[in-house]
Order: C-alpha cells, then sequence, then structure tokens
C-alpha cells in the first residue's frame, strides 16, 4: 500500500469541485501529476496543486492507493465520488457529496460532512465521526434507483432525508436524525441509535428501520404488530414492531403482502 | 377617442386571466380604466403610468449615492461583470415573458451562471416532487367544466389567486357542472381559518406542519386501514367522511400552494399529495396542480426544461453541461454558502423575498436588479436597469399555472427608450462577445411579428 | 402575564400585501399592509398587550418590530402569521432542509412587547442590513 | 448561398430509381439542380454513399408532454449528457434530448425534416416556441382531434364539412399539418377515468364509436384534401391480444381513395405498429402477431405504417393516450405526469426500463423488427422508434443496422435472459432477409415524404427538391462485414447539406442552418355555424380568450406554409 498525503493551503474563494480525488484518479501517478489534475471553481478551471501540496507517492492501482487529506475541506466537493477501491481519511470536515456514486473502498472523515453524502452509493463503506448534513444515502433528484449498497457509518446526528429511495445496504446514525427516513424506500436498513423527529418511513414499500430513541410523531400509516427481540448494529434489545407504510403500494409474495418493518426499541 | 382593448392577459398571479379589457388613451400611451382584473390587476395596470417610474438605468457611485446612466453604460457593467465573476447567479423571472427568459438563459449559458428563478423558494419543493413521483395535472377548464370535488391544501386563493375561485375552480358552471357552486364540494385544508377555507364544507385546521402524517392518513383509510383517533390534530371521523366524498367523486381536483412547500419536509408535502392523487385514480378520476404564484413563472420551468432540461437551479458553470440539484444549485443555499459572486435579479425582487440573511451574503459581490420598478433589489443594487413591464407594455408568450401557454398582448407603449427585458439582455450578450472576441450565436431566428393591440382592432 | 411568549411563525401572501406590493413597497400601503404580525387574541392577553400594540418579533435568524393586531383570517392560539414581505423575511430563517426554499412557516419566534420602539420602514430594514441606509434611525 | 458540388459518391436515390450508382449532385443556393459551375464547392464523396436528407414520419420532439417528460427526469440528464461542442448550445438529455440537442443530432444522422406527431392545439404556442428553438431541421406537427368535442359533435351527426371547416380552423390557428388520431374516444373517456379498447366501445356520453371517428375524420381528411393522410394511434396500444383492434382499425380504410393534389395515394398512417401488433391474452403468453398484422398491410396499397422498433433502452414514454400511461404505471409503479386538456385532449408520461433480461421487452424488440422485415413495400413502411416511446431516435441508424444483418440480430437475441422463450414467441430468430441500403433509404426517405405529401420537397435528390443531402461512409457495393459499422456510419454522417448549408462534417455540427416551420394553411368556404359553436365554446367551456388562441406569426419566424383551397 502506498499513501498520498493532500495538504490543503489555500480556502478556495468559492467552493471548489474536485471530482478526482479518489484512488481510482490518483493511481500509478506521481505527486506532480497529480497536483496537475483539473478542478473547477465556479467556471474557472484550476489545479489540485493550486489549492493542495502532494506528498507521498501512489500505488500502482488504485487497490494500492490510499489518500489522506491532512486539513479541513468544509469547502471541498466530491470527494471519493465514484471511487471504486482505496481509501480516502480527512483529518477534518468535508462538503457535499462525500461517497457519491461510490461503488467500492472506504472513505473516513474524520470531521462532518454537508449533505449528499453517499448519494447513490453502490457499495464501499464511509464512516463519519462528526454530523453528517442533509439527505445522507439518498437517490439524485428524480431516480428511483437510490442507495443500492454499501455502509454509512454517521457517528453524530444526521437531518432530513436519510436513505430517500434507498434500495440496499445500511445507513447507521449513532444519535439523532430530524425528518423523513427511507421515504420512498424498497430496500435496506436504516438504524438511528438516537432519536427522530417524525416521518419515520413514509410513502416506503419495503425494507428495515430500527429507531432506538424516540420517534416523537409516528406516521398514521404505521400499525404495531408485535414485539421482537433483535440484534442490530452491534446493540441487542427487545422492539416494537410496526409495518407500514399502510397507506402505500406494496407487492404480494405467495399471496401475502410485504410490508416495510419499523422497529421501535421499547422501553424498559 | 380613447380605444377599448378586450382580451388582454393580466400580468399578476398564475391564474393568468386573459379576459380584461383596457381602456387607452388617443395616443396609446396611458390606461384609463381597466375592466375585469382583481385589484391587485387592477393596481399594475395603473401603475405603469406612475410618473415616478424610472426610465433611466442608475449606477451606485462610491459615495453611496445612486446616478443615472445610459444604457450602453449598464449593457458594458452587467456583461463585464457577469465575465469576471467565477460563478454568477442570474434569479428571478416571476416577471418576465418567455422571450426574456429564453435571452438570459443564453447570456447565463455563456456566462458560466447558475440561471434559477423564484420557484426555488416557492414551488420549487413542487419540482422536486415530481422529479419523483410524477404529476397527474390537468388544464383548468378541466376542473372547471368536471371537478365536483375540490381540494385548497396549503393555499388561499382567496387572496393569492383572486379570480381563481370564479374563473376556474369553485365558482363557475362548466359542461358538466351546470350548477356551479352548489355541486361542488370544498375541502380546505389550512392551519388557519383563511378566507378560502370559509368558503370551504370541509375545513381541517391541522396542526401547522403536520401535512404530510395528515395525507397519509387520507391514503391509508383509502386502502382500507384504520388510523389513529386523531392524525395532525384533526379527528378521525371527519377524515374518514372526507376520504369517502373523494372517493365517491366523480373528478377530485388537489390544489396545493406554500402550505405544503414552505413548510418542514417541503417537497415531501406535495410529494405524498401526488401519491394521494395516484391512489384516487384507482377509485376515480383525479388530478393534482400547484398554485403557482406569479403569472408566468410556470414559463421559466419550460422554456429552461426544453434548453437545459431542468426547470430551475441550472449550473451552467462548467460550460459542458448542465447540472441541477436544488439544495447545492439552489439560489439561497448558493448564497448562504457564498458559492456565487455576482448577483443579477431580474423581475423578482429578492431584496424584499429572500431572508435577509441570504441577501446580506449575495450584497458582499456586484448585485445587478433588472426590473420596471424600483423595489427593495434596486434600492441595494449596484446597478439598477428598468425594463418595460411585460403583458402591458411588451407582448409574449407566458404559461399559466396549468402550463397552458397564453400570447400576452401589448397594451400600450412602453416609456421612451426603455428596453424589454428580452433586449437588454440580447445587448448583454453582444457586449459579452464582443470583450471576448468570439462569435454570437443567434439562435433561433428572431420573430419580429408579435401581435399587439393594433392589430386586434 | 408573560413578558415574552414563544409562538409558532407561518408568513404567507393576503390580498393586501399583494395590492399594496404592485403599488411600491416604498409606498405607506405597503408599510401597513406588511409590518404586522397576526395572533390570536388569547395570545395576546397571555403577553399582555392589546391589538395594535408594537411587538418585538425574534427569531434565530433575527429580529424585527411590527405591530400585533387581530387576524384578518382567523388563527388559532400559539400560532402567529406575517404576511410575506420585508418585515417577515427579517426574521425567516434561511436554512432549507436542502431543497432551495428557506424555513418561511413554521419556525419558532419569542414574542415580547415594544410599545417604545419604532417601526422600521421597508427601505430602513433592507438598505440598513446591508449598510447603505443614510436616512436617521 | 453558394454552389456545392458533391462529386463521385454512390447516389441512392429510390425517387428516380437510382441505386448506387456513381453520381456528382449538385446545389445552388436551397435546391438540387443539374449543374453548376466551376466555381462550386466540391465535396469529394468517393466511396461514400450519398442519399437525400432524411424524413422522420413521426416523432415527439416538441411541446408540453415531452417536455413534461424532460422536466421530470433529471436523471435521464445525470451522467447521460455528451459535452457540448465548442460554441454551440449545451445538448442535455438521453432519451428526452433538449431541443439543441434534438436539432444537433436529427442534423448529424442527416435528417432534414421531422413531424412532431402530436400537438394539443390549446398547446400549440408551446409546441412552436419548442420548435422555434430546434435548430436546423425542419419541422411541422401534427394537431390531435379524435378526442376533440367539436369533432366527435360533429362526426356524430355525420357532418363532414362542419368537421371539415372546424379541422380547417384549428389547423391554421394551430400552424399545424394534419389530422392525428390518438387512441380515437378512448383519451375522451380518459377525462372521466375510463378507457375506449375497441373499435365499437362507446365513448362515454358523446354517443359516438371510435370506429365512427376514425372513418369520419379518413372522409374529412380527404374532403379537405390535405397532403397527409390521417395519421393514427389505435385503440388498445400496447396490450396483449391488440392485433384485432389494429386489423379491425386498418379495415376502416378499405376502398377509400385518396384525394389531394400532393401526389399522395394512401388514406391511412398507422403509426408505431410495434405496439399494436400483440397477440396472446396476457403477459404470461404474449406473442408477434407481426405477420398477421403485415400481411394485411402488403395487400392494402392505401395504407403506410411505420414500425415503432424497441431499442432495448431505458426511455420515456409518452402518448395523448392518457389512459394507456395510467395504465404502464400501474405496472412499473415509476413516477407518472398526465396532463388532461380541455375540449380537446390528454396525455400521459412514465418513464420505461426496455430491458433485455425481461421476456415481454425482447418479444417487443423482435416485433419491431419483424415488421420491418415482413414489408413488401418499402415504400409504405417507414422506421421509427415512435421516440421516445419505444428508444430515442438516435438508435434509428441502430434499427437499420438490424434490419440489414440478420447476423446482428442474432447477436442481440443471443444476448438475451430468456433468448428461447422470446424465439418461441416470435418468428425474428428464421427470417434471414437483410434489407437493401436502396430499400432503407426508400423506408427512412423517398417512402415518408410520398406520404406526408412533400415528395415535391423532400425524400430524393431530383433537381428542383430542397438540397438536403447527406454523404455517410458506406460503401454499398462493399457493405461492412461488421454490422457495427453501419450504425456508426449513419449515426454520424460524413456531410449533411441541409437547404444548400453545410451543416454537418465529420458528425460535427458546423452551422446552425436555416430551419422552418411547415404549415398548411388550409382555406375552406365560410361556416357560420361552425363560427358560431367555436365563439360559444371559447365564451362557455374553454378558459382562454379566443383571440388569445391563434399561434402569432412570429412564433414561426421562417415558415413554409402550404396552402390548400378547398372549393365548396
Amino acid at each position: 500500500m502506498a499513501t498520498i498525503t493532500l495538504k490543503p493551503f489555500k480556502t478556495p474563494e468559492l467552493i471548489i469541485e474536485c471530482n478526482n480525488i479518489t484512488p481510482d484518479a490518483f493511481a500509478g501517478k506521481t505527486p506532480a501529476e497529480i497536483a496537475e489534475l483539473e478542478i473547477f471553481e465556479g467556471k474557472v478551471r484550476e489545479k489540485l496543486g493550486d489549492f493542495f501540496s502532494v506528498t507521498g507517492s501512489s500505488g500502482n492501482t488504485a487497490a494500492e492507493t490510499d489518500i489522506l487529506i491532512d486539513g479541513d475541506c468544509s469547502r471541498v466537493k466530491y470527494l471519493g465520488s465514484k471511487m471504486t477501491v482505496g481509501t480516502i481519511t480527512v483529518n477534518g470536515n468535508a462538503d457535499m457529496y462525500v461517497g457519491g456514486w461510490m461503488k467500492g473502498g472506504k472513505i473516513h472523515v474524520k470531521g462532518n460532512v454537508d449533505s449528499f453524502c453517499g448519494i447513490a452509493m453502490e457499495g464501499g463503506e464511509i464512516e463519519v465521526d462528526g454530523n453528517a448534513g442533509n439527505y445522507v444515502g439518498c437517490a439524485y433528484r428524480g431516480d428511483w434507483r437510490g442507495m443500492r449498497g454499501g455502509t454509512i457509518h454517521i457517528h453524530g446526528s444526521a437531518g432530513n432525508d436519510i436513505g430517500t429511495f434507498m434500495l440496499g445496504g445500511t445507513i447507521i446514525i449513532d444519535k439523532n436524525a430530524f425528518i423523513h427516513v427511507s421515504t420512498h424506500a424498497e430496500g435496506g436498513t436504516v438504524v438511528i441509535k438516537g432519536d427522530v423527529e417524525g416521518r419515520v418511513g413514509g410513502q416506503m414499500v419495503k425494507g428495515d428501520i430500527y429507531v432506538f430513541g424516540n420517534v416523537q410523531y409516528m406516521l398514521p400509516g404505521f400499525k404495531e404488530i408485535d414485539r421482537v427481540q433483535k440484534e442490530i448494529a452491534g446493540e441487542s434489545a427487545t422492539f416494537r414492531h410496526y409495518i407500514g407504510d399502510l397507506g402505500e403500494r406494496h407487492p404480494k409474495s405467495k399471496g401475502k403482502e410485504i410490508y416495510a418493518n419499523l422497529y421501535v426499541k421499547a422501553s424498559a | 377617442m380613447p380605444k377599448l382593448i378586450t382580451g388582454v392577459g393580466c400580468p399578476y398571479c398564475g391564474s393568468s386571466c386573459d379576459d380584461i379589457e383596457c381602456l387607452v388613451s388617443d395616443d396609446g400611451k396611458k390606461i384609463l380604466e381597466t375592466r375585469n382584473a382583481c385589484v391587485i390587476g387592477n393596481e399594475i395596470f395603473h401603475h405603469v403610468s406612475s410618473p415616478d417610474r424610472p426610465t433611466k438605468p442608475r449606477m451606485r457611485q462610491a459615495d453611496g449615492s445612486m446616478k443615472e446612466v445610459s444604457y450602453d453604460e449598464a449593457v458594458d457593467f452587467t456583461a463585464k461583470a457577469l465575465i469576471k465573476a467565477k460563478k454568477p447567479l442570474i434569479y428571478g423571472f416571476g416577471s418576465t415573458n418567455c422571450e426574456g427568459m429564453s435571452a438570459v438563459a443564453r447570456v447565463a449559458e455563456r456566462a458560466g451562471a447558475v440561471l434559477d428563478n423564484c420557484a426555488s423558494i416557492c414551488h420549487g419543493p413542487s419540482f422536486l416532487a415530481i422529479f419523483d413521483n410524477g404529476y397527474p395535472s390537468c388544464t383548468l377548464g378541466e376542473v372547471k367544466n368536471r371537478a365536483d370535488v375540490v381540494v385548497f391544501w396549503g393555499c388561499n386563493p382567496m387572496h393569492a389567486h383572486p379570480r381563481h375561485t370564479s374563473r376556474y375552480s369553485i365558482f363557475p358552471r362548466g359542461f358538466f357542472t351546470t350548477k356551479g357552486q352548489m355541486q361542488r364540494t370544498i375541502i380546505s385544508i389550512d392551519p388557519r381559518e383563511t378566507d378560502t377555507a370559509k368558503l370551504a364544507d370541509y375545513h381541517f385546521m391541522l396542526n401547522q406542519g403536520h401535512d404530510y402524517e395528515l395525507f397519509d392518513a387520507f391514503r391509508t383509510v383509502l386502502r382500507g386501514h384504520d388510523i389513529p383517533a386523531e392524525v395532525a390534530g384533526c379527528k378521525r371521523e371527519m377524515i374518514i367522511e372526507a376520504a369517502e366524498k373523494m372517493r365517491n367523486a366523480r373528478f377530485v381536483m388537489i390544489f396545493f400552494g406554500m402550505g405544503c412547500t414552505h413548510t418542514d419536509g417541503r417537497n415531501h408535502n406535495v410529494d405524498i399529495a401526488i401519491s394521494l392523487t395516484r391512489d384516487l385514480n384507482t377509485h376515480t378520476k383525479s388530478s393534482i396542480m400547484a398554485m403557482r404564484g406569479h403569472y408566468n413563472i410556470a414559463g421559466p420551468g419550460q422554456v429552461w426544461s426544453w434548453q437545459f432540461g431542468f426547470p430551475y437551479c441550472i449550473d451552467l458553470s462548467k460550460g459542458t453541461r448542465a447540472h441541477m440539484n436544488p439544495g447545492e444549485t439552489s439560489s439561497v443555499d448558493l448564497a448562504m454558502r457564498d458559492e456565487v459572486d455576482c448577483f443579477v435579479n431580474v423581475g423578482t425582487d429578492a431584496g424584499a423575498h429572500w431572508p435577509i440573511a441570504a441577501i446580506k451574503h449575495v450584497k458582499k459581490h456586484p448585485f445587478i436588479a433588472v426590473d420596471p420598478n424600483i423595489c427593495m433589489a434596486s434600492e441595494i443594487s449596484d446597478l439598477h436597469v428598468p425594463v418595460r413591464v411585460v403583458g402591458v407594455e411588451e407582448a409574449g408568450v407566458v404559461y399559466r399555472m396549468d402550463n397552458v401557454p397564453i400570447q400576452f398582448k401589448k397594451v400600450i407603449d412602453g416609456p421612451e427608450g426603455v428596453p424589454s427585458d428580452e433586449e437588454f439582455f440580447d445587448r448583454v450578450y453582444t457586449r459579452m462577445c464582443e470583450l471576448t472576441q468570439t462569435e454570437p450565436m443567434w439562435i433561433p431566428a428572431k420573430g419580429h411579428a408579435k401581435a399587439s393591440s393594433t392589430s386586434e382592432h | 402575564m408573560a413578558e415574552k411568549i414563544t409562538l409558532n411563525m407561518i408568513t404567507q401572501r393576503a390580498i393586501e400585501e399583494g395590492q399594496a406590493m404592485e403599488k411600491g413597497k416604498t409606498t405607506p400601503e405597503y408599510f401597513q399592509a406588511c409590518s404586522i404580525v397576526e395572533m390570536n387574541p388569547k395570545d395576546m392577553k397571555k403577553l399582555g398587550i392589546w391589538r395594535n400594540t408594537n411587538v418585538r418579533v425574534t427569531s434565530e435568524a433575527g429580529s424585527v418590530i411590527v405591530k400585533a393586531i387581530e387576524p384578518t383570517q382567523f388563527v388559532p392560539p400559539g400560532l402567529a402569521h406575517i404576511r410575506q414581505g420585508v418585515w417577515a423575511n427579517q426574521v425567516v430563517p434561511p436554512r432549507t432542509q436542502s431543497t432551495g426554499v428557506p424555513q418561511y412557516s413554521g419556525f419558532p419566534v419569542t414574542i415580547e412587547p415594544a410599545i417604545n420602539e419604532r417601526i422600521k420602514s421597508a427601505l430602513e430594514l433592507v438598505q440598513g442590513a446591508v449598510g447603505i441606509w443614510k436616512g436617521g434611525n | 448561398m453558394a454552389e456545392i458540388l458533391i462529386k463521385n459518391g454512390f447516389v441512392i436515390d429510390p425517387s428516380r430509381k437510382i441505386n448506387g450508382d456513381v453520381m456528382d449532385i449538385a446545389i445552388k443556393d436551397d435546391k438540387i439542380v443539374d449543374k453548376v459551375g466551376s466555381g462550386a464547392k466540391v465535396i469529394d464523396a468517393k466511396g461514400k454513399v450519398v442519399m437525400a436528407g432524411a424524413v422522420d414520419v413521426h416523432a415527439h420532439v416538441a411541446g408540453p408532454k415531452v417536455n413534461a417528460g424532460r422536466l421530470m427526469r433529471p436523471e435521464d440528464k445525470l451522467f447521460k449528457s455528451p459535452d457540448a461542442q465548442e460554441h454551440y448550445r449545451m445538448e442535455m438529455g438521453f432519451s428526452i434530448p433538449s431541443t439543441f440537442k434534438t436539432g444537433y443530432d436529427y442534423a448529424r444522422m442527416g435528417y432534414a425534416f421531422v413531424m412532431e406527431a402530436a400537438m394539443p392545439p390549446l398547446h400549440s404556442p408551446h409546441v412552436h416556441e419548442e420548435i422555434h428553438d430546434t435548430p436546423i431541421i425542419d419541422e411541422a406537427a401534427l394537431p390531435v382531434f379524435a378526442n376533440n368535442w367539436f369533432v366527435m359533435e360533429y362526426l356524430k351527426n355525420n357532418e363532414i364539412e362542419n368537421a371539415a371547416a372546424y379541422v380547417a380552423w384549428i389547423i391554421n390557428a394551430t400552424k399545424g399539418y394534419g389530422i392525428k388520431l390518438v387512441n380515437p374516444g378512448g383519451t375522451a373517456a380518459w377525462a372521466w377515468g375510463l378507457n375506449c379498447l375497441g373499435i365499437n366501445d362507446p365513448v362515454p356520453y358523446y354517443d359516438i364509436t371510435p370506429a365512427e371517428i376514425i372513418t369520419g375524420l379518413i372522409k374529412t381528411n380527404e374532403y379537405l384534401g390535405l397532403p397527409h393522410s390521417v395519421h393514427i394511434h389505435q385503440n388498445s396500444l400496447g396490450d396483449p391480444g391488440n392485433y384485432t383492434v389494429t386489423l379491425d382499425s386498418l379495415k376502416l380504410a378499405e376502398g377509400v381513395k385518396a384525394k389531394n393534389k400532393f401526389g399522395r395515394d394512401t388514406v391511412m398512417h398507422s403509426t408505431h405498429i410495434q405496439f399494436h401488433s400483440y397477440g396472446g391474452d396476457s403477459w404470461a403468453n404474449f406473442e408477434s402477431k407481426a405477420k398477421e398484422v403485415m400481411d394485411y398491410v402488403n395487400s392494402q396499397k392505401n395504407i403506410t405504417v411505420d414500425l415503432g422498433c424497441v431499442t432495448l433502452d431505458e426511455t420515456t414514454t409518452m402518448t395523448a393516450d392518457g389512459p394507456f400511461e395510467h395504465h404502464l404505471n400501474n405496472l412499473n409503479h415509476l413516477k407518472w405526469a398526465n396532463v388532461d386538456v380541455e375540449l380537446e385532449t390528454a396525455a400521459g408520461v412514465v418513464p420505461y426500463v426496455y430491458d433485455k433480461n425481461i421476456k415481454v421487452c425482447g418479444i417487443q424488440w423482435a416485433i419491431g423488427l419483424e415488421l420491418g422485415l415482413y414489408a413488401k413495400d418499402p415504400m409504405r413502411t417507414f422506421i421509427t422508434t415512435d421516440h421516445p416511446n419505444a428508444g430515442p431516435f438516435i438508435r434509428y441508424p441502430r434499427i437499420i443496422k438490424w434490419l440489414m444483418s440478420q447476423k446482428a440480430r442474432e447477436a442481440t437475441l443471443a444476448s438475451f435472459k430468456y433468448t428461447d422463450k422470446v424465439i418461441d414467441a416470435t418468428n425474428i430468430h428464421g427470417i434471414d432477409r437483410e434489407l437493401t441500403l436502396y430499400e432503407v433509404a426508400q423506408m427512412t426517405r423517398n417512402g415518408p415524404a410520398k406520404s406526408l405529401g412533400l415528395s415535391h420537397m423532400y425524400g430524393g435528390l431530383g433537381a428542383g427538391l430542397d438540397a438536403n443531402v447527406g454523404v455517410f461512409n458506406l460503401d454499398p457495393k462493399n457493405m461492412p462485414s461488421d454490422p457495427e459499422m453501419i450504425e456508426k456510419a449513419l449515426l454520424r454522417a460524413a456531410w449533411f447539406i441541409k437547404s444548400g448549408q453545410i451543416v454537418v462534417k465529420d458528425g460535427e455540427i458546423t452551422n446552425h442552418g436555416n430551419k422552418r416551420t411547415v404549415w398548411v394553411n388550409a382555406k375552406v368556404k365560410e361556416n357560420p355555424q361552425v363560427m358560431r359553436d367555436i365563439n360559444e365554446k371559447f365564451l362557455k367551456n374553454y378558459t382562454v380568450a379566443i383571440g388569445n388562441y391563434p399561434v402569432w406569426d412570429s412564433l414561426a419566424p421562417n415558415p413554409l406554409v402550404i396552402d390548400i383551397d378547398v372549393e365548396a
């Protein structure tokens, strides 16, 4: 394995779009070549090297390439988007689209991420030590094919629209979430360890949601059917088991309708 | 002899009434009388003749005062600002015609700008919902001729669209609705008892911000499931009764407004309303429609969709491909994130209608207002460019709230020397080409024979 | 009686606002139509004010002085309404839930009596906010 | 403008029965001429095929439902749009491209004329705004009539003269081209959530049947002597077993003679016939009835058809057949847009993925090609995809590849998940016919131009015709063994000259051309009753003023008007 280290030394006037910060784009390139990679600040084409110092070495293949960004990327979009393999570690915050359309590999952001983290993700792993903005693991606007695979783990809280149109994969939020969890989902698993304000599982066809804290406003389309013991995200607990969204269409399997499941941890 | 012009379009709300009659002075320069318009429309037709109306561009000077400049100087300033900025934002379009929107789109593509319209702070979430769930809708004539259950969800046409209820939705007698209001059941869903709610047979005074839950309840009931005794502050029995009314109707029409798009959940409130409409179509006929605010605010959604594939929030900065993702490429988000460095406000008053916090951000950079009138944006701008008033002094195509195109005629001549939005931005485009030494691209060919009052009578 | 009261704020259109806006945003009509907050008489009573009292409305985003009036269209207790426009937008939070649309409706505000404070004009508020207001206080 | 000489190409021009002869084509200004002077710009077409600009008889490229599709599908743009050519407008979208991309891509394939297949009259200014913004290609639009209140009322009473006066008024007001029928009566029924699946189903409320509407509009069309025949999308589109409805509708044209001065000898154009040639009675036993349908079409000289071939792409379906889109939406559960248009028509839009791992999609693909291969008269069978319904128009070269190469067909068939089941339900596997370039030119140029009554301007290379000439990197004497080369050559013309201007060179746009809007100006004798009816409906039932309804001239700034004068 080889590590390329990027150190931000200049804050952009606007926000820079760096589709090229991926092991796929860096593999087999020298630091000097990497510094030449194109980025955008608005309509202005600039180079990665205009904002980051590039040191270390990349692997021959993306799988052998680790990227360390040693500093703040609050004004850097598209970190690790579309990456297929390798790793990216950010010692700081990152802006929008972290791991968007990601197919494999691992991204670890030690600060916070802004919205659209893991949008339309297909595989791989995203770990965020801080908080996430809105639309974690969502679909692109209009697409009915949202997150299909992989894992997103947010150690802090997240905003609204978690797992919208989700089809597969897992999203874990260690703290709280705001509104709209797994809206329109047809698969996948979302785990909220803290509280959610409401709109959990609206228009949901299939898939699973676990809430360890409180759901302040339950949707009328979810009905409690039983209590179950489940182990999820490393914790075992008794959950109140709801099915829904009863207002939404549901596919049938062997003559029986399949519903989405919402598990809310039963208070002791 | 003063001349009566009929079939005039009203440049105010999304009802885009085109039955206004204007009595115009001999010289064709002043509107003496207006008939059929609501109080707001009436005000527009009369305001154009106001002596206070600016007729010259004004540029802010070093001492903070505004000084009149020529249109050539205004064109030059705008062209240079757009070229210099890394990511200009061109926003507005609440009150211009499609010809103007098209002209600005060409400028924006040339400038690598973000092109956005005031749906961004209004019915933008409706677009997001349409992206995700579609839009089973109809033209307003279908409502007039067929609808027997009409739902007003988070909208108050008695105030925002004053003639909507009389022309289209509650009172008119249509082909299959010969008894007018007597034949229609009106349902209002609003946390206030608005003047529209007062006209309703059912008023759901829901807890503000809980529309989504109430929609979910309607859907759940329609699928034959039970719901809690109270949802969003509304009683189960009333929900079931209204759901039955909808199920048994011949034609259910759902109108929705800012009550859905301005509150928590935004697009999802509209999205689930669309799902409810889809559900109702398995039982009967049902349509849904956004109560668009301005007479041609559906226009940019149409023009830019055929030009770029997106109705709003269009980031053209890459020059090769357009990108859209509201939340990122939407005006207020761009402003709050300091992601744009030049602001051109066309035919909408961001100064009055944006949260003041967002205005403070865009005001850090060059700020240009193109608007016929003195408004908040013009009074904080670095350059204010007055233009002709569409629908009164300038003809053009506009799209009504149901996306029906209406050809608005011109009623009187505009003030001398004042260009239309289209003319101004075509000059900006030409100037940008001169400054960058590139060939102007004039497609498509321009038509010059727009209908005006003179050809009508 | 409370010193301040927390209400849920919404901002919406009104025909008075529409008509006045078309007349001009610097006109007395616009000032009269929009520099107001509509609240339920029960909430006024809680706050110990009469109708037509100036109040300070404060949100996470800012603060503005407006005149409290009885609702022209019924507003239930707990809810407050400022008509769309310059005064409302002094307090509307710019957060958009990543949709582009600010939180125009459904945000908490505190309302407190401000009997001796002056309601600023539209121009003063907007030009003042961006540091170019040249008039007096 | 100037003179151009296209030298030494293999010319294929069925209008003059020229099949691959090495010839020069001379152009002066915007017309083809016999010869030009020595100063003419010379284009060396040696070793390349030269054909007239192509004519698309049926595509959805402009108007409210096309734009509803664009608007509601941002995902049709993301990662699917090419980079703009420098100094040209952006080209956004795959299945429903922007107007700029539409014009550019048609030109790159050597198309000179495209018919927008369904214009709701109330939305005609919108259609013309989009046509206006579509560069290079000439376009016309067909207003829809078969669910219109006036039409149903007049035809119910068998008042052909009144129907004709009304149709003429609408064609003039909308700057339209002819008479389009979409799901006759069925779309009117949809206004109440219903449909008409057979041609004898009564239309709710209107006391008329689809058969009566079809027959009446054929009569109306020939009464007016319009350049094009009626253009029909039949009832029961997309349903298993619908081929009987198709045959029933086609039979309504039997014995009817064309009456017009445009050289058209057909009275019915049956569009996207692939969607109407289905057997079986469910998706489980769904099968091809292409042979049955085409046998009938072959035997009836007064009918033309276009194929509507499935291209196996993710696309966007859109049609004035409102109830069909609702039905489709109940099958795939994706987003659904609908627009019911007061007094006139409706439309629906639903995204659709033609997945080659799904049996039904494979069968649909086979049916479209079988129809083309069973066609005995290429002058009456035209290549389309019902863009974007069965696939985007940029797949025309791929359809041609499949029609010209059994090898290409078999390769695609073999790539299916359910190859055997598709073979069982179709005849494609046994068909060894391979179309020639001459036949392709008939199906894409000469034939459609004749059906549209436009062969005096388009579809051929004779002197006096419009100077629309495509040059492609194909040698008809020595066709490539790799069928992919056919698709490649036809997707990007080596040269395309439109109205005498070079608009494409080496597959790239070089000029914005001189796009025209083609419309018919039908003069009929004054009909006070019809005018009274129109005025009354505008007062009582429409929501727009009659004075604001006719499309302004400024929206079609470069018109090509075809005048017809109906003698009373």
